[in-house]
């Protein structure tokens, strides 16, 4: 009888550089030269994506769009330990994560420019459109989890979505699927510690959101979200777990969003500037290219190479992006279903 | 050929689709050990085992979002919602992902899902059993709403449904799980989505009625020279079937147990005064339950609409 | 009296209302701080302290649930949804209980909540930004739903809504948040729930629109000698303004920026289809979105009715 | 750097008396003679009522019904804690609370009757309908706490459901806004191990319910749900610190359903008998009735005349419910709002 202890959990957090680029070497993961090079350059690469896409947007040449500078490892480094076959469910803040998987940039852009075709995702790549509609994409995770499962298929499903979504109840009803059926999925939260102007401190009264995953009896961690190196190392990990009926893992990589929530909003209306200065120094890119550096892998003769690289092929796509012609009226019905009705046949004859 | 009921027409329409076809797999609330409350899955997860027959957690957005996943990629998922007025909790996931998925991927990802789920009232049940809101669902552009009036339409409603490349919702209307004995065909057959059935031809007066109401409209009607449709398939509707009625009767009484405002009956009406106007010889009527929620049983009585108030719905047309 | 654009009117609203009843109180994403994604609650954090207007997680079933419970023990919660397109998330809550708590009760809590949201296209946002599915909700037996036409009936709606012992949704037209300035009294007033306004008076048809679509029905009907309704209230429906309208006019087109099939332009439609027909003349024409998916912004235009498309209907009905 | 722990956790479990009613005398919670005898009788009710519930409905006179057999101490000690001022938000299968909290017995039996007007709570009793639909009352009793709060009164906001809701999205977004605001309210979860066919084992794979409150930084612990001194003392602790301002606190009550899920349900169908004969063994009524006994509070004979008094109860309640008129149809009207629109008007004229 009496009061007793039922069961103890703990919570892990892992992180494998330091803010100056400084491995904790027994921790590092198992990456060739050329792996870790192509690391920087993705990461390169979102951000000048990111910081073009802000200045199209200016330019009214892109419609709203939610920067992710600042979160280039934790996409990244969590979408560099994919397979090509596993099943990606982004929200709308991944950008980093599609162009790591090698989604078409062009496309990327066509989305933001107020255009489905851009969301196709061409064959070969298991992603499913971006979502906007905050957390409710995360069953569908569970779903093609089960149906991996029940066709034999080795993929994984991956669903990302930010710290504001661990609020919703399909992010919920989610994990606890997972859980129950122990299935090959994985949870990544971009802990940016904001959802527009609410902290993640009024976001819930958990310490971490790692911590969640004990609601589900599933492995949860949290990574160091700028630190491209533990994120790829605590994907690579939740993926062999998954790949080997261990289930689903719920991964925080706590990061930090630098820019506005997106062109339509105001940070300065709700956040000081400081908690962004202070964020700075942990800025993902440099904490790489310090670590790289330090390797003699990379100086600035190079760095500047993989800048003027990123230049080029963003120039690119812009103008391959403006190149496409706009939809015909007729794509809104050619997608709504395969068998029309005969009302919609009508419609789509007037339209 | 065997005289079956609703529940056994739509048992052997999963069992031989599941036969047919391993790509589909059901999900649910209890659908797996207990068969389903309503014993519709009974004996199917001992056929095809727990991997096809899944019992979930208590979640309806979960479930719901869960088959699209699966639906997107390779399955054929049927997941139950055990009454509908549990799906309302799931509407976001019908209505942001499983209408939307082809169109937002652009083809890229389908969702070729069934969501079954007993509807309707006059079964006697706790609050929320009862609900008869299509109404909602057929606001919603790519998703079919589909009803069956019998064991025969059930069974190949259904297979229509499973084979459907696009979301379906197949409402079950409870009243009738067992009141009805059929011939249901042993044989693969379907009974095509999109396409209403002529229930009882007749020149007087089109009433359109579907799921539970059909039944008690073609008992009502007896007297009246109607021409009785039973709808089938909600959205899209059958508009000639509808049309060439009306344009033949002159005349039009809507059937329907949800409450009248916003109700399917609205869209049937207004279809008609666009594009028949000039053949209607009166008013167009809906017989409906009134703007209230659906009451207990001790009112339910009193809210659905009853033979009587079908006659005089025809009565009053046919002073015209 | 002040110009105000409908944001200015809805903010004033709430001040002024918070400033008389210390009962209301503000709850919902980004509305204190922030001020709101479109400011509509800008200011109101620091004035009436964070107890009043709460910023909430990301959660639209629990901020209305929550909303519920605030409601039926003493306050007059107002809950933003930061979109239309996030309520589908709080349709449970919505369906289930606000609009029933004072049934299943029999009466003992209530239920007086006003969610507000954003509502309707023509901004250019990203998906879900610009659905405009009021239908959905006029559907549910004691919910009322509202919708402001210009800043002087924002306030003055939102004022009775504030009021009203019953819940209600105020779905405000994004489009027009800024497009309009009007004047709008300082002073305490009200626009009744349930009343639709004759925007224009008008003998040869009478068009029925609301929001956003309004001001384009406005524009494009001037050369007609057409009655203009603007409905205000989209739930419970204004049925004398609406039908003595069209006894006068003989004529009638709605018009909706939602997809056409079970829109509320239907229920209009066969309202008049049921109670007016003899004073039609001709065809009841809607004008409405296709039933496909809102789509993003390079497909907007394309989907949203048109000044084209308004008069080509009225062209039409003039014919009869 | 390196793999660190964030956080560790603790899950406690509460007994207070054994399987032969022995207590741990330490955790004895303060209650006088009578009002442990008093827990007896209202837990002897709650039994009495829910038997003939059962019987009725075979017979015809009441609609489906949902027994509570076996979860009386986890109902009644919980509601034994609560002020009348409290607000509780019941689900459908907590008929003990509302007989603890003095509910009208022939209301309570009128609305299983079918009958809406059997839940309008009289005046001072703070109880919400009944929620038939799972979990989604959840989230009033968190604006009801906001309300109380606001308006600084006393009161705490108590919902009840059981392990099947805890898999739903509004159980999730409930607690965590509770969390956020640490607001004077409490989740009492009836665990009594199945939602229908469903053991729990199925619906979450966490090892306790108790442990979902870490999701939300709140308390949470484990009782014995059998035991109704447990139970009580849990609930008290959790009262006290909901009024100081110590936050919401998550209590399972770990019990069992010893009937069918309805009277619409056959349990044959999905689990063995054996599994409830051995929860026969923690009967919570005759766990109480060897505690009190051991004490000399309670004989044979005084358990028989509580009994009789139950019974004598039952009666009369039946007989006053089956006395009530049947509503008139314009009462599905006056109760959808306050001001009806013209076409319920003219509906309710002809109903
Ligand atoms: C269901 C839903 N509610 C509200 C919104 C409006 N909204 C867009 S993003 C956002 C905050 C999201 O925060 P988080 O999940 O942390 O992602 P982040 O934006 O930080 O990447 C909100 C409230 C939405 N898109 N979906
Ligand atoms: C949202 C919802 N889904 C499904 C149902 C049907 N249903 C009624 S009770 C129940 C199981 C509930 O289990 P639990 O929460 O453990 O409560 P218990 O019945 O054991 O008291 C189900 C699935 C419902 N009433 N509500
Ligand atoms: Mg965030
Ligand atoms: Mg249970």
């Amino acid at each position: 009888m009496a009061e007793e202890t039922l069961a103890t959990f703990t919570i892990r957090r892992l992180a494998v550089l330091d803010e100056h680029g400084v491995a904790d070497e027994p921790l590092l993961p198992a990456l060739s030269e050329e792996e870790l090079l192509r690391l920087h350059e993705l990461m390169v690469l979102a951000r000048t994506f990111d910081q073009r896409a802000l200045a199209l947007q200016r330019e009214g040449r892109l419609g709203t769009y939610p920067p992710i500078t600042g979160q280039e490892a934790a996409q990244v480094g969590s979408a560099f330990a994919l397979d090509p076959t596993d099943r990606v469910f982004p929200s709308f803040r991944e950008m980093g994560v599609h162009l790591t998987l090698g989604y078409p940039v062009d496309r990327l852009y066509q989305y933001w420019a107020g255009d489905e075709r851009g969301q196709r995702a061409p064959e070969g790549l298991e992603i499913f459109p971006v979502c906007v509609s905050v957390g409710s994409h995360i069953p569908h995770a569970v779903g093609a989890a089960i149906a991996a499962r029940y066709r034999k298929e080795e993929a994984v499903a991956v669903a990302y979505f930010g710290d504001g979504a661990t609020s919703k109840g399909d992010f919920h009803e989610a994990l606890n699927l997972a859980g129950v059926f122990r299935l090959p999925a994985l949870f990544i939260c971009q802990n940016n510690q904001w959802a527009i102007s609410v902290p993640v401190k009024e976001q819930t009264a958990a310490v971490s959101l790692a911590q969640k995953a004990l609601a589900y009896g599933i492995e949860g961690v949290q990574v160091d979200g700028n630190d491209v190196l533990a994120v790829y190392r605590a994907t690579r990990e939740a993926l062999e777990r998954a790949r080997s009926g261990g289930g689903p893992t719920f991964i925080e990589c706590l990061t930090y969003r630098m820019e506005d929530h997106t062109t339509a909003d105001d940070a300065a209306r709700y956040r000081p500037p400081e908690a962004v200065e202070a964020w700075k120094r942990k800025d993902p890119i440099s904490r790489l290219e310090r670590f790289l550096t330090g390797r003699e892998l990379l100086d600035d003769g190079k760095i500047a190479d993989v800048h003027t690289q990123a230049v080029a092929t963003i120039d690119a796509a812009v103008k391959a992006m403006e190149a496409i012609p706009p939809p015909s009226p007729a794509e809104m019905f050619d997608y709504t279903c395969a068998n029309l009705g005969r009302r919609q046949v009508a419609q789509r004859q007037e339209a | 050929m065997a005289q079956l009921n609703m529940v056994q027409a739509i048992n052997l329409a999963l069992a031989q689709e599941m036969e047919r076809d391993d790509r589909v797999v059901l999900l649910g609330e209890d659908v797996g050990r207990d068969g389903g409350v309503f014993r519709v899955t009974e004996g199917l997860q001992e056929r095809f085992g727990a991997e096809r027959v899944m019992d979930t957690p208590l979640a309806e957005s979960g479930i719901v979002g869960a088959a699209i996943g699966m639906a997107a990629f390779g399955l054929r998922p049927v997941a139950e919602i055990q009454f509908l007025g549990f799906a309302y909790a799931a509407f976001d996931q019908l209505a942001t992902h499983a209408s939307r998925l082809r169109g937002r991927s652009r083809g890229r990802f389908t969702c070729p899902l069934v969501v079954r789920t007993p509807y309707g009232g006059g079964i006697r049940a706790p609050e929320l059993h009862e609900e008869s809101s299509e109404a909602f669902f057929c606001h919603l552009p790519g998703l079919k709403v589909v009803v069956p009036s019998g064991p025969y339409s059930a069974k190949g409603l259904l297979l229509a449904a499973l084979r459907d490349p696009d979301p379906v919702l197949f409402l079950e209307p409870t009243r009738l799980y067992r009141m009805i004995r059929e011939e249901v065909p042993e044989e693969d057959y379907t009974v095509p989505l999109g396409t209403a059935r002529v229930a009882r031809e007749g020149s007087g007066v089109t009433v359109i009625a579907w799921g539970s109401m059909l039944e008690r409209t073609l008992k009502a009607a007896k007297p009246y020279d109607a021409e009785i449709i039973d709808l089938l398939t909600l959205n899209p509707l059958d508009l000639e079937t509808i049309l060439s009625s009306v344009r033949k009767t002159g005349r039009l009484v809507i059937v329907h147990e949800a409450p009248l405002t916003c109700g399917l009956g609205a869209e049937i009406a207004a279809t008609v005064a666009a594009e028949a106007i000039l053949s209607l010889r009166g008013p167009v009527l809906r017989v409906a339950a009134p703007d209230v929620v659906m009451p207990l049983p001790k009112l339910e009585d009193a809210y659905l609409p009853t033979a009587e108030q079908i006659q005089a719905a025809l009565d009053e047309v046919l002073k015209y």
